[in-house]
């Protein structure tokens, strides 16, 4: 594979770490706590910049809503808790005072999904993609590992606008490097291949490129791997040319099927080029207890299940073009 | 329209003035939401007649530092408006103080109109600091730009904010309480309309909030309750909460005691006209109390 | 047309007599006020059974997570308020106190979508289907007319499980009847045709028999009408016969396209049977001020645009054959 | 494991007990903490530590009706866990009062456990009364009992609910304190676990939530403040409640003053502990003190 892992690092090391190059960067990069500083790294710029840092303790919807004042103010504040916290607690102000108002406020959403692990189902955010990617103004991003976090919270403070950072607490595999691009709302293909398309993005990008490296060496498949980071905005062009050169198409995330990154590709889909796709996720309920490894595999979160989805939309994609030719046959 | 609904393009300057300056003001400012629901045919009246002496007070009397020629000057005041579906009486300030033409008051709530019905930052009318109508956030944008101008810009700037006191039952509210005193924001003064009324009654009756002034004190605020119509308590509040801001190190809360619909007598004190505007007959009658208002105090203003 | 119009009647008014036939058949039946009581019409049943009525003020937190506690209790709670407070100020409560405990608690979302008029885009809730329908254990409702909103409220009292019913503040036609059938989870088909399917749901569906009325008088064209009035749990079964069916499909709603009931019929579609989709709904912004009617024609919520939708739908899946064929051809 | 670990099947009853007997009990209830928390390797000993004497007065006191039996019975008083990260001591107290078998303690945070890491109501663990975790709305949860309770089902029952110190930030605690003294809920009893640790550090620090008698009182309650380790202490103050419940109108507060990982010497006032458990090394030293202490206890009652 052309990929390999460079160890396991947690997502969120890279959005403390961003945030601290960011400081450096800009004096106006300021930074809120909610009582889980050394959760989400927050305490890596707190440590640095002391007089840019604000502790709110365990309220998001102040946090959330002084953000957007020191934003109206010409700041660059940064604003993180578990997602379950940052996108939900806070729903109303993120709809009114963030997104409405346009406001150039950086959330962070960490602790997200179900690598959470022992905390169990109310720790477990698996429903804010649906939310954040409905609200007008706001970028949505979910970075694949360590190095990708980095990337996308430094292009968010340079960028302006609302934007979320959905990441998680796990150490999860790190494939990305420090040189391989990063643009927000531009998907990354990771593999060339036609196939069957892979949109996958968090920690599902690894499994992705397992499953694919599977599907080629045990079925001579070549699978195209997107690296899906931004959820919004959504790359159009990526998927319009996954549905057309593919014809089938797989999503993986950690989150609800319902609403999440696949939901938002199947509308581009459908909207476009109607072609058969699969969705790997959870399947419509809440999380629980266990160690994250545990639970990936519980939920079936893994490539093993990519494998299987791959070959069940390629199936189906080639199943139907058989009805269709018998329709046609029957037609003339 | 049977009669004729016109706003003079009078401005007024933002200085020391007399009570009766005041009042006249606040006439000016009462007769621009009754005309301006009027039109809009929807809207919120109780609250934003009600309010009127404390707008009066605040933006022309010299107390909020802001320059509607350059109104994005970093170093202003800021005033952030929380119970937003008062916007009339802030659309009718800020076109008195000169940041648009009164004659906008006009498009109040319709199509295209920089007037939305809560105040859109999306519209781009001058001086509107934020978007507000869910109650709650605005208190909390407020003390985020008290907490940039004391700690970042580092400038003796203030910040101002009025909330209902229906408002005070989002929990929200107590949170931004909490973290205003918590940085000893005593660059931040918190206006209550306290006019004990909110959609379905009574405050005391939908969910009691009292006492008032012992919570803001627990939650570490210099509180001040004073009449909300009476000239002279609203410029001492406003007087206290400078001198506070040099001598305490806490925020200020001004518990304004004020009747919903003040100055039109049959809206007076009745929480049903907190959402609904003035139909024709009701406008007229309106306008008409409040000129014999004007003619009174001419008149008393000439014998002195 | 086989549906005629019986006048205007504001859909909350049937939330609000619903929930007094439900308080005559069922004393466990409580209502919680958030100081609207007068506008989504919970007054009703305050004035009639004072005593089963408990007044929050303005604290949709609270009002949602003492509903659980009421639930917890045994009783059979509504809390309501406009749908932009009662689904996001709340979320968090919604999220684990309601849907993880899976209380059985009802949430009336009234006033939402742009119809709210005047109040502008705060008020204007267009989010809030994406964020309701991925929480598992949730039954989202949005029905059509003043008819159907009380029978979903009904509906919803006298089964067990967390429900929210979203409805409008103006007055929309109303044309189901009191006899009608209203089957929660059900899709209700209204017109026959295997031409186009038009899902439509709340205000939508009206426009939507206009639509067809007029596709059937200008073009010929016989448009299936589903009144998808339930959005989850959703009616796979209607989604997949109207796919396989009429092989094009559009879907009208008052809300954001992101997400929405649309999004909720795509995943279907991708899932079982790819065809191709128009979404009629607000495209990624927020509302703003203006009349009822004025708002609708603005945002292109109307029968015009389904009927252009419509043709557009229907000629993406010809053109779809066409090209296929070409490409069987070619293979051949 | 190179120490053997196992839950000793002991129950305790619901009764009137002495002063030794509440020590017995919570050494009990702290063992079950450091064991099962060991287990677990994951999970919160300070608050769950902290809190131990309070939980043992509160269910083996006689002060909360319940029956492991007949856990259902909907006359049964009411205990909800706002601060749903500390649940190991309320496993450990359920186990102990009889609703399961203390052995399951020993599964707590694993796959497939009915103990999940917070509360949750799906896992169908006798006792549970809802899910929680997500800080502040279990009180308001509680409210709404307690308001079912008197209102709807007129018994005399009575709701308990404990919330934590750092969790006073969120202001939706602060909408079900207004809520429980509007309908005058003199059945619901709230504890705050007074640590003044919170994850971050000491809450003064992090976002300062003092004065707390003030606070409660002007949000309408009895206030009674306390050291939440003396059992005489506590005692009284659900002593008090219940007199309360008769006499008065008001909900009682029981700001219970406490140390965080109370009971083990090194885990002792340190908010690190917050959120952590004791590795082996700890767990067997942290063991060895509560031995210690009971060893101290028996030896003195036996001097007695
Ligand atoms: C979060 C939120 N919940 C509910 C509403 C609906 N609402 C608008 S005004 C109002 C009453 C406000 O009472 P108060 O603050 O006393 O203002 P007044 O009626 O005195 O103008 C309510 C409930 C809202 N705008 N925001
Ligand atoms: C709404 C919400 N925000 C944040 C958290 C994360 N969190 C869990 S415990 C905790 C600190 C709680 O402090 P306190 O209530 O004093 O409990 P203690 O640390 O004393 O056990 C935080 C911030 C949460 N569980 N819920
Ligand atoms: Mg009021
Ligand atoms: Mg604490």
């Amino acid at each position: 594979m052309k990929y390999k892992s460079y160890g396991k690092i947690p997502t969120r090391k890279g959005f403390g770490e961003g945030l601290v190059e960011l400081g450096e960067q800009n004096p106006n990069i300021v930074v809120l706590g909610g009582d889980i500083t050394s959760s989400v790294l927050t305490s890596f710029f707190r440590d640095k910049f002391p007089d840019r840092f604000f502790s709110i303790g365990i309220a998001e919807q102040n946090a959330t809503t002084i953000a957007v004042g020191l934003a109206l103010s010409g700041k660059i504040p940064f604003f993180s808790s578990y997602s379950a916290f940052s996108a939900f607690r806070n729903a109303d102000q993120l709809r009114i005072s963030v997104a409405y108002n346009n406001a150039n406020v950086k959330i962070g959403g960490g602790h997200s999904g179900v690598t959470v692990g022992p905390d169990g189902a109310t720790h477990q955010s698996l429903e804010e993609v649906a939310f954040l990617r409905t609200l007008p103004n706001m970028t949505l991003i979910v970075p694949a590992d360590y190095n990708e976090t980095k990337k996308a919270t430094i292009a968010s403070g340079n960028m302006f606008g609302p934007t979320f950072i959905r990441f998680g607490r796990s150490a999860g595999e790190s494939f990305t490097t420090p040189e391989s691009e990063f643009i927000i709302g531009k998907a990354n293909q990771l593999t060339d291949g036609n196939d069957v398309a892979i949109f996958a993005c968090g920690t599902l990008v690894w499994e992705a490129l397992l499953a694919a490296e599977e599907l080629e060496k045990q079925k001579g498949i070549k699978a195209r791997v997107i690296n899906l980071h931004t959820i919004k905005p959504i790359d159009y062009e990526a998927i319009v040319n996954a549905a057309k050169e593919c014809g089938a198409i797989v999503t993986a995330e950690e989150h609800q099927i319902h609403g999440g990154m696949g939901s938002a590709v199947a509308e581009v889909v459908v909207k476009n080029y109607p072609v058969p796709m699969e969705f790997i996720g959870i399947q419509d309920r809440f999380g629980l207890s266990g160690e994250p490894e545990e639970l990936m595999q519980y939920f079936n979160l893994n490539h093993q299940t990519i494998f299987a989805s791959a070959l069940r939309a390629i199936e189906r994609r080639d199943k139907g073009f058989d009805k269709i030719r018998k329709v046609i046959d029957f037609n003339k | 329209m049977s009669f004729n609904i016109s706003f003079p393009d009078t401005t007024f300057e933002n200085k020391q003035r007399s009570i009766e300056e005041f009042f006249e003001i606040s006439l000016e400012l009462r007769r621009d939401i009754i005309k301006s629901l009027f039109l809009a045919k929807s809207g919120h009246s109780g609250g934003s007649l009600g309010t009127a002496d404390i707008f009066a007070v605040l933006f022309f009397g010299g107390f909020l530092n802001y320059d509607p020629k350059n109104w994005k000057n970093p170093n202003r005041d800021r005033f952030i408006l929380s119970v937003g579906h008062i916007a009339p009486i802030l659309y009718a300030t800020l076109a008195r103080a000169g940041f648009f033409h009164p004659s906008e008051l006009a498009t109040l709530r319709k199509l295209g109109s920089r007037l939305q019905g809560h105040p859109g930052l999306d519209a781009n009318l001058p001086g509107i600091e934020t978007s507000s109508g869910s109650l709650g956030q605005g208190v909390s944008i407020a003390v985020g730009m008290a907490l940039s101008q004391k700690y970042l810009d580092k400038t003796d700037n203030f910040t101002f904010t009025m909330t209902g006191d229906g408002e005070l039952e989002e929990g929200s509210v107590w949170e931004a309480a909490m973290a205003a005193s918590n940085y000893k924001l005593s660059n931040f003064c918190w206006i209550v309309d306290n006019n004990d009324c909110q959609i379905d009654g009574r405050v005391t009756d939908v969910m009691n909030i009292y006492p008032l002034q012992e919570k803001f004190e627990a939650f570490g605020f210099d509180v001040v309750t004073i009449d909300g119509h009476n000239y002279s308590e609203i410029i001492s509040a406003f007087t206290k909460f400078k001198n506070n801001s040099k001598n305490s190190e806490k925020p200020t809360c001004i518990i304004a005691k004020t009747y919903m619909g003040r100055g039109i007598s049959f809206m007076e004190d009745k929480y049903s006209w907190h959402g609904v505007p003035p139909n024709e007959e009701q406008a007229i009658k309106a306008l008409e109390e409040l000129d014999k208002l004007d003619a009174e105090l001419k008149k008393s203003n000439k014998l002195n």
